[in-house]
């Protein structure tokens, strides 16, 4: 019984959290938005390759760091704190993919650019329906004479925009059946259209991705059947301790704001953090956080070690912290005031992240739906 | 009890809405309160103002000498009910209508209201609210923009913060210490300072929803004629505190809670669940219903309200709990057509993905900022519990 | 438009509230506690009878007031904020029954007691489902040579131990069908037992009626049919709005005992209401409390004169009402600490009535399902 | 991180659970904590009590010499875990246990130590908590209770209030205040009081939920040997403080908190909502799992810190944390129960109609009383913002 961070972890938070503090600090977050802004701060991701962190997932053979989940979530906190825009979360997610295929070419071609940060690679796995599991895809693979053809619409593509690959989920035709597959395919391929999908929160960058005759050869299929959909299973889970990661960094974020002006604002000739209604919401926010760190913390190493158990806490812990987040975000507003309410201030950045973060990869509305399943209510 | 309007206001109604029919600006008429930037739909703004006004419909309580037209609340009332019902855009001249008019009539001199009444309702001169300052927000008497009079003249220096409009007003009403010594409630004037005035600067500030409409308003040296005090040096604070008595429209705010309420429950039938309309799913219509029970609640506390202007019966506190109950209300309506679109929750109005042109997501963060704005949440509770309730105030800080 | 109470209505319900400060202070409310107590403060309902409270809704020609809906609810939220027990809902429930049906013998025997106290009536309306609707009674009766043969369980039959009579909701059979009937039965008929129901609160006394093999005249079949359901139909809402009356009453006086208390209890050298913790508890209270009172009005007045309205707005009053109240008697309890939580305070008493009233004639969740059906969502 | 435990661990689980079997007390034992009214329960409470101890599993942190079995955490967390898991009931010398038992070994003389840590682990000494009175409950630090020091004895005089088990108690632990000019929280002492000295009076209060359990305790002129006196004169505001940072059996509570939901999953696959078990309901869905996510959180947080404790790391303000949370949570556990039984969850342990014997009304009541009492969670909020946070504390009071 050791439910605490390894020293090796501790580490890895602290250092990622100095290292973002003089490299992504809000001033920076803020570029983002500008309309200009791609969303991909490229100078910080070669630092970021360059403390192994987007190859953290990826084996070491592949110039990887062949760390766990929880290694990823801790790292995920801290980029939630610092609200990093960017492709992390679709690298990683890929390399979840690729690191759990059988087809070696494919591996030995993409980790390393992955590991390095030398290529994009995003997941085209959700459509209209946006994150609502149990999930079909619509988009059709066909086996032809010159390979494998796609026809569909994927939406909430992450960063499609600066990929160089997409992930591609697709039902392909096997006997009288059709499996589920996964199939890469290169951005640039005929019949890819990319559209973004403009949300508020300009540190995400999701996209339509439009799927018309697109052709691939038939080797592009990196997973079909039963193994892509347990893979995409576990996906789903990492995906959600990634995202709950983020939350809990932001709502801390957004605490440490709150806290802090609440300490120089003064009204009433008071400090406005000794009323109690202020005092009491600070409160309040640190009794969310604390227990709900721990939700997070068992549900990465749920999907690290304990997999009969990882789907019930990916969901507690997504559920549960996107919650918080979103009501972190609310209540740190109503601490600020007025000047929380500006575009120059800081606290809108986390405010619309939170707000993304709620209903990415399933609100919590549906994580408590599933929680209700897992435990066979 | 009695919830029939008698035959002639009904008469008057469909008066008004056929008005309405006729002459409502279209759709999309960008003349949202907050889209002002542009001088062309500001003019058109004023022009729709000055289209209502003709028609009799703007600030119809006032006194016929200044314009108005001596009606009563009630016929107000359905005016503003066939507003928001007809979704006409806001007043651009709302401030002075709502704040400095009826400030006006109550301590203003004849000269004032003959001079600046007319030219509200009309929208040839719009103004715009000088209250809340950097160091002066829930604590507001404690500002420091400072009036000194010097023979004739106020001399203001100062700054003003969350000032809507300012970068087209005309005219701002404005509260400046004029008695630095005195305790901080009893120090304080009201002002009338014109816009044009040498030495005042306008800075805009950009809203977390990505809109201007607040304003930084800086004075430095600013002349102000000692004509333009209103009511008697250093009462400016039971001048403003008078105005915020002053009928806040509930029946207004009720009627446009009920329409977002309308379009949430539209939402519902729109959007899906699990392939049927979520509508039709419990656990949305828990939150509908709960919804529903707080929205007519306020409609009909808005109808008491209402009848108590109408008999003349004190207000008290109602303002406080208005305020607090209709914007944590509105709040609560778009977080709730947040959770309905989901993953399309957050598509910005640029984005071919949005639903209702992403109305909602603005409109969640603008509620949260109508809750903050105007004396926030907490501040109201303040007022209601001293005021309403008799519970002691804050003890005075020991000094050290 | 005139949405005000009339001189008379305030009178009433001014009257009411220094009678009942008098006649009925927490002092006496305490009593019904007592083990021994029956539940029925014969004195106090003497002098209600003698101000027309108890025939309030029975037409004058059978010496009751004729009054509306909203007069009853006037008093109800007196009687609530009193914390009045007793058969008082039982009988003016049954008064709504006799003065609507044909049956003029049992109007002209019945009336004029319930009017001046000298009965009590109550409805063995619900069963083992308590109060949930739509509603099949599954007690029988049999049309013998006898008379009505009567066989069924009831539950939450208000005050039925102290009645001399039951308004037994039950299902005749009439050719091929069943139809809804309303029969009226001498409480010391053969094969009547009554078992109380022990509830925490002690203000009200539902009871089991168990009906084994009861024999009444045929002519105790006071309604039948489509007139039988219209009248319980309308029954319902009444009751309703009567108890979303009482949750009003009872709000109310809790918040003044916070308020009260929130004045004069010290700590830290201050009255605690002058913490924000305490003073905006207490706001939110009036906040709450207000809104809902004008929400109150219009569903008396629905179910008065706006049929087509009267089952929407009953729901929205009794729904948002107990919640209300609810909330309010858990807060008070938050204000009052300690003292409150003990027996000899007078907390508890409107504490628990909050707890009955959030649930008898229909629970928050229940009545908001109904708003959607009203509003067919 | 691992969350397994140690082979030897799980063998000693396997232990307690058997022994648990074989020895628990039949259900319905009646060795609930506040109904201890009955002189022959509190009897049967101590054999309880007694027994557990002889197989070693009271207390077992605690140094050999006073009787403990000087264990690591992790051996004391797997006893709590499978008391509650057991359903065992409380033990009666809890107070003793975990308040004043651990104050002895960190402030008390080696003959305060060796006179009453064994009688506390036997149940010989039954003990209980003289901290707030009628004016000094959120405020603790104002108590009047006034010990004066005369000779070699205090004289007692003074009024305690909501003590627990005062009413079959051998000794209270008590502050007291032993120097009325200093400032408040340096002008009290921690006292040990034998409950049978002359004196003393004890009247018992009824709860709301009807039960018996807190008392009134009046002090006239009770002399206590100043032998008695824990730490130092005037330090026992300091004494006090530490106690309530040990281990407050975080673990214990979450594990409650656990049982309590299980119990409430099984009250949702028993009632039926429309003919169907409750728990098919949608909306009962959505609040069992948002209840879930929390009591989970709960868990987890109890091995992180139970993780913590083992490994020596400092505590802070979480035993804030966990009273804020776990409180409220159970109170929240307990309300969505009622709402589950609808018209029956009001039904008393007497009814023949009640669930669950009623309990879950009771219960409702009783978390009530939790959140308010040992401090409310008001205090737990202001504790977590100034020492967690290091928001400002309330300005001191201007005088007059």
């Amino acid at each position: 019984m050791n439910f605490a961070l390894s020293p090796e972890q501790e580490l890895l938070q602290r250092g990622a959290r100095d290292f973002l503090a003089h490299q992504w600090p809000a001033a920076a977050a803020h570029t983002v938005f500008h309309p200009d802004h791609d969303g991909y701060p490229r100078k910080l991701y070669e630092n970021m390759a360059q403390l192994g962190w987007l190859g953290l997932l990826a084996p070491v053979e592949f110039g990887g760091v062949g760390g766990t989940c929880l290694d990823a979530a801790l790292l995920a906190e801290e980029l939630g704190r610092a609200a990093v825009p960017g492709p992390y979360l679709a690298n990683t997610l890929s390399i979840l993919v690729l690191r759990q295929i059988g087809a070696a070419s494919v591996r030995r071609q993409w980790l390393p650019l992955l590991a390095k940060g030398a290529a994009v690679l995003t997941l085209a796995w959700f459509e209209e329906n946006a994150f609502a599991w149990p999930f079909r895809p619509q988009t059709r693979g066909s086996i032809g004479r010159f390979g494998l053809r796609l026809n569909g619409t994927k939406r909430f593509v992450l960063d499609a925009h600066v990929a160089d690959g997409l992930l591609v989920v697709c039902t392909i035709p096997v006997r009288q059946t059709r499996l589920t597959a996964i199939a890469l395919v290169p951005k640039d391929r005929r019949g890819v259209t990319i559209h973004p999908m403009n949300d508020v929160d300009r540190t995400r960058r999701p996209c339509e991705v439009v799927l018309e005759d697109v052709i691939v050869p038939r080797r592009s299929v990196i997973a079909i059947g039963s193994q892509a959909e347990k893979l995409l299973a576990r996906l789903q889970n990492a995906a959600a301790v990634f995202l709950a990661a983020d939350c809990l960094g932001g709502a801390e974020r957004l605490l440490e704001m709150a806290v802090e002006y609440a300490k120089v604002r003064y009204q009433f000739g008071r400090p406005i953090g000794s009323f109690q209604a202020v005092k009491h919401r600070c409160a309040e926010m640190v009794a969310q956080i604390e227990p709900a760190r721990s939700l997070l913390w068992y549900a990465a190493h749920a999907v690290d070690a304990l997999p009969r158990h990882a789907t019930y806490a990916a969901s507690l812990a997504k559920g549960h912290l996107s919650e918080v987040f979103s009501q972190v975000a609310e209540n740190a507003l109503r601490v600020l005031g007025g000047i929380g309410f500006t575009w120059e201030h800081d606290l809108h950045i986390w405010f619309k992240r939170a707000q993304w973060n709620r209903f990415a990869f399933g609100s919590p509305e549906w994580h408590r739906e599933r929680v209700a399943q897992e435990c066979r209510w | 009890m009695d919830l029939t309007y008698p035959p002639q206001y009904e008469d008057f109604r469909r008066e008004v809405r056929a008005w309405l029919r006729r002459n409502l600006p279209a759709r999309g008429h960008g003349l949202g309160g907050l889209e002002y930037d542009d001088p062309r739909r500001v003019e058109r703004a004023k022009q729709w103002q000055r289209k209502l006004y003709g028609a009799g419909y703007v600030a119809m309580t006032w006194p016929k000498e200044y314009g108005g037209q001596g009606a009563d609340v009630l016929t107000q009332a359905i005016v503003h009910e066939e507003l928001v019902r007809a979704q006409a855009p806001p007043l651009i001249g709302q401030m002075g209508i709502q704040m400095v008019g009826p400030t006006l009539i109550q301590f203003g001199s004849e000269e004032q209201k003959r001079r600046f009444l007319p030219k509200i309702l009309t929208a040839e001169e719009i103004w715009c609210q000088g209250y809340s300052e950097p160091n002066a927000g829930s604590d507001l008497a404690s500002l420091q923009t400072r009036a000194e009079l010097v023979g004739d003249e106020f001399i203001v220096n100062g700054q003003k913060i969350w000032t809507s409009n300012a970068q087209f007003a005309d005219w701002m009403f404005c509260l400046v210490r004029t008695d630095p010594q005195a305790p901080k409630h009893r120090g304080i004037s009201y002002l009338l300072i014109e816009m044009k005035s040498p030495g005042i600067r306008v800075r805009p500030l950009v809203q977390m929803t990505g809109e201007r409409g607040f304003n930084e308003v800086c004075f430095e040296n600013v002349r102000v004629p000692c004509e333009n005090l209103v009511g008697e040096l250093n009462q400016g604070w039971q001048v403003a505190q008078a105005t915020l008595l002053h009928e806040r429209n509930m029946l207004g705010a009720a009627t446009t809670t009920q329409e977002l309420f309308a379009r949430l429950v539209r939402l519902a039938k729109l959007c899906t669940r699990q392939g049927r309309p979520a509508v039709e799913d419990p656990v949305v219509r828990q939150r509908l219903g709960a919804l529903a029970m707080r929205v007519e609640a306020m409609r009909f506390h808005a109808y008491r309200q209402l009848t108590t202007t109408v008999l003349g019966r004190p207000r008290g506190i109602e303002a406080s709990v208005n305020k607090l109950v209709s914007t944590e209300l509105n709040h609560d309506i778009t977080g709730c057509a947040l959770d309905l679109l989901a993953s399309y929750a957050t598509q910005t109005s640029e984005s071919k993905f949005a639903v209702d042109r992403g109305k909602w997501i603005r409109e969640f963060m603008f509620t949260l900022g109508m809750i903050i704005g105007g004396g926030t949440s907490e501040i109201q509770k303040n007022i209601i519990a001293e005021r309403g309730l008799g519970l002691p105030r804050e003890p005075r800080v020991a000094p050290g």
